[in-house]
């Protein structure tokens, strides 16, 4: 059936269904609001589809067996064997009952869903381009809209992703078998979760990093143990170099490596200073994310980009147009995905004409390498830039009960606040489920807590989230687990 | 502000604000509060201490 | 040597080393007060030597050997052994190592560590029994008193504990050997726990429990998530019933268990009413503990025990001698380590003059059956009860991308919250971590958070903390991720 063109009117447009706009098209049919919705790909967009759930399930399954198998001490004797192609199975179910549930809940919440591309066609219109053959396009007109096309994997020159031998996240998120060897360019959150996983399954992982450490944007104490795991896992690190090339060579790769330049600094001194050839089955390249704004004719809005590519946004997530919004990925760091639905929402409240804005005063973030890493507002460092006279409290987790029985004591919970105030600024937790600890810590920061306020909750015995109080404690001098410095 | 009345004289106070009445032998469940829902903070502690409290001024105590 | 008898004087003396022993003498000894703590057995108490740390070390054992063998789902195929005597080595470790941390940390805090029984010889002096002959005893003349002696299993008529066929939890975290079938009388928090450790190690276990359910202190809803979990391993429960008397049987016994009187109610009527003959390798009693008062020659302190036994204290942790404390177990329910700790502090502090006082707001308790319970505040009923407005707010666990990616998807969290004001008042939490999930509404209830205040702090994703999020907005009516009522 061939579909002549159509115009239908909107008052709000949300383009992408993301983290970012599927929770800004829910929360608009909440609002009684007429919204409708443009993905041109999949319900759910990065986040669900080839980001946090893929990844976490395959996080999941590969601790599994690697912890079964490596129990010994414990008294458990494994020898577990992984299909691959099973787990990968399993991981497809997960993500269809997600993505499945977000087309639900949108229909559920009268939001209109149209698939295909949306193109601006002018400040207060757009072009829907559907995919398939035939199926004509559609004209929406709206009086809102809600950029929200996410981001997608940086492309290193000469490493074109083919899906065969140089392979993205989602890739490395869909093998169906496990490869003997993998190299990994960039030493990332994303990186190193992936790292981690085909590691734990048996591949001999290799990771290029130009920088000298993983993680970079986190502190050295914080990502050091995060590193030793890794690397215990056998993962092999090249930090200060350069992925120059690669070649085919067999069914596999050869990847070619060299020094970074002079700012590689230590890590370049400390390196042999040669050229690297590594054979692999397949090279992952993970070295960061850009903003998705080409799909959508934003020019015909009269929208433009910044200097790093994304749509600034002010504190209601409007852009330069007024009546146009821009949430997620796309609208600026941190690219995560609750920032993107926080973004969301604000944007479907503000056009409600609610009195909503992005107002946090902390943006937790968290890495799910094995042990975990948290975090929450601010370092020591950023506390005593920003004029506060910053006091921190620290508790280890081998010095906690439930990390014992847990059996896994490596990493720790600091806590950073205002000495004066005692207000509670930030944390960084690094350990066994520090992505659920740092929750807390959040709350704490939202609700103005002081270090005596966390310190005075009674904590469950024995948890995790005792180290919290505990780190409280301490940084007032008074910690029971632990000495005071 | 608008005041709530809480059952079961129930004080809702956060853990500090708590101690600091102890410790200016404040009576926290006559304090009135001005937090969201009239949660009780520090300062409406130390407002009930010195007698500063504006809405129901307290007579200064003798030293 | 043969010591004479010694009259030496402290500030504080503590009795009993269990968690509000000890860390009543290290804050005692924070606070610059000569402190002297005696105990008779082992530092810890019964948490860390048979509670909850033993317990929890088991958990863990047993539930990664059980998950790893039950994941073909997975794509993970693995057929666990389990050397039942290794893991109990793997649990001693840990227990070891935290009681000797126990023991250090006193002494760095400058606590006077004594081994023996303390026996009150006044109102101001105990006399202290040592255990090894030939060491003569000790008096030790104190200005304040700490009891902290805990509390012991009850032991059912005809079923004293022997260590061989009958067994208390103590005895239960210290099998060697796997037993083939386990009868546990008692479907409370702690026989729970453990039906679950031997269920997944592979014994056939029947559970005998007087009243009609599991975990009877909690909501239906709650322990329903747990009961269905527990019979899938295949625990097979008798409720309704009495636990009357056992025999030899071979190296096992057969317990016999008659309908419980008519108050049984439902369950009895349920149940075919007959006598019940169960075989079993071993039976475990685990019916409730009773607090410690008879070691101590309470009455030569002037101190009576309520009709509960309990030493009744005030918010200060005060017996009716104003100079002696009681703390734990030995002063009330709820009986849980956290509350021994926090009483510790409390009587500590109040000693050292301190403006402290046990005036929590909210009291948390976690259950670590799979999946685990935690819970804090009010229910709604008991909120309704202290005059309260309750709403509450719900989210399944099965509709959190993080419960999914890691395969536990059963369970939910509630808020319950006075829906004029806002405030959050409690939460039931059962599910994958509900132990740390409770952190972050305890703080809550402490901070009188309402539930726009948790609503409003970004929570991680993919998180299981998010559930709590959602919770809070669907008790407000706008929850993203579930269809509000
Ligand atoms: C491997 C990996 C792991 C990750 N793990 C985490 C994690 O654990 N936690 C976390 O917070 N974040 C994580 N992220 C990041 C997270 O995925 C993103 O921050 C999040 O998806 C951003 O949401 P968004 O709605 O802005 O955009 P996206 O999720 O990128 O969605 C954008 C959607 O817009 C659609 N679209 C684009 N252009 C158009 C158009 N013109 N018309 C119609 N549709 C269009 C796309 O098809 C896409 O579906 C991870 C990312 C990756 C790759
Ligand atoms: C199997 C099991 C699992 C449990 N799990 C949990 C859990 O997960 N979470 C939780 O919160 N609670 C748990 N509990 C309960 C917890 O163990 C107790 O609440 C806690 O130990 C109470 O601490 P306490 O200091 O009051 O007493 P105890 O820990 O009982 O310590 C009392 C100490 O006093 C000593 N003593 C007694 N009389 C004298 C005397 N006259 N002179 C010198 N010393 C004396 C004893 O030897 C003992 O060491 C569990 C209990 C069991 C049995």
């Amino acid at each position: 059936m061939v579909v002549g063109d159509v115009t239908t009117g909107t008052d709000v447009l949300v383009i992408g269904a993301g983290p970012g706009g599927y929770v800004a098209a829910i929360r608009a049919g909440q609002l009684d609001l007429d919204v409708t919705l443009v993905e041109r790909d999949a319900y759910g967009g990065a986040c669900l589809n080839r980001g946090c759930i893929p990844s976490k399930a395959l996080i999941t399954g590969s601790k599994l067996a690697h912890d079964a198998g490596n129990a010994e001490d414990l008294g458990i004797h494994a020898n577990p064997a992984v299909d691959l192609s099973q787990m990968m199975n399993w991981k497809d179910d997960v993500v269809d009952g997600l993505t499945g549930g977000v087309e639900k809940l949108c229909k559920a919440n009268g939001v209109n869903l149209v698939e295909g591309t949306a193109e601006f066609a002018g400040e207060n219109s757009v072009r829907v381009v559907h995919g398939g053959e035939g199926q004509g396009s559609e004209s929406i007109d709206f009086e809102h809209a809600i950029i929200a096309t996410g981001s997608r994997p940086i492309q290193v020159p000469g490493f074109e992703f083919d899906g065969e031998h140089v392979i993205s996240a989602e890739g490395a998120l869909d093998l169906q078998t496990v490869p003997d060897e993998l190299v990994v360019v960039g030493a990332g959150y994303i990186g190193m979760e992936l790292a981690g996983v085909y590691a734990r399954l048996g591949t001999d992982v290799t990771v290029i990093e130009m920088l000298d450490d993983v993680l970079p944007p986190y502190e050295d104490d914080v990502s050091r143990v995060v590193r030793k795991h890794v690397e215990e896992l056998g993962v092999e690190f090249h930090f200060g170099y350069t992925a120059e090339g690669w070649e085919q060579s067999g069914d596999g790769v050869v990847v070619t490596a060299t020094p970074a330049a002079a700012d590689g600094g230590e890590a370049a001194e400390a390196e042999e200073q040669e050229v690297l050839e590594l054979p692999a089955d397949k090279v992952l390249v993970a070295v960061g994310r850009q903003p998705v704004t080409d799909t959508m004719s934003l020019e015909a809005a009269g929208i433009e980009t910044d200097e790093n590519g994304f749509i600034q946004t002010d504190d209601r997530a409007r852009t330069e147009k007024d009546h146009i919004f821009a949430v997620g990925d796309v609208a600026g760091e941190p690219m995560l995905a609750h920032k993107a639905s926080t973004e969301g929402q604000v944007a479907a409240e503000v056009i409600a004409g609610e009195p909503s804005a992005v107002d946090y005063q902390a943006m937790p973030a968290a890495v799910f390498t094995s042990p975990e890493i948290g975090t929450v507002g601010l370092t020591e460092d950023e506390a005593a830039e920003q004029g506060f006279e910053p006091v921190t409290g620290k508790f280890p987790f081998n010095a906690s009960g439930r990390a014992m029985t847990a059996n896994e004591t490596d990493g720790f919970v600091r806590i950073v606040a205002d000495e004066p105030s005692g207000f509670v600024l930030g944390a960084q937790i690094v350990g066994p489920e520090a992505s659920e600890l740092v929750a807390e810590l959040g709350l704490a920061i939202e609700m103005g807590a002081t270090l005596e306020d966390i310190a005075s909750t009674v904590h469950t015995h024995p948890t995790l989230a005792e180290s919290t109080m505990e780190a409280a404690e301490n940084a007032l001098g008074h910690a029971i687990h632990t000495l005071n410095r | 502000t608008e005041e709530v009345e809480t059952p079961s004289g129930r004080v809702f106070a956060p853990p500090s604000a708590r101690k600091l009445a102890r410790e200016l032998g404040v009576d926290i469940a006559e304090v009135e509060g001005t937090g969201p829902s009239g949660r009780v903070t520090d300062q409406d502690v130390r407002a009930h201490a010195e007698g500063g409290d504006e809405a129901e001024p307290e007579p200064a105590t003798a030293e």
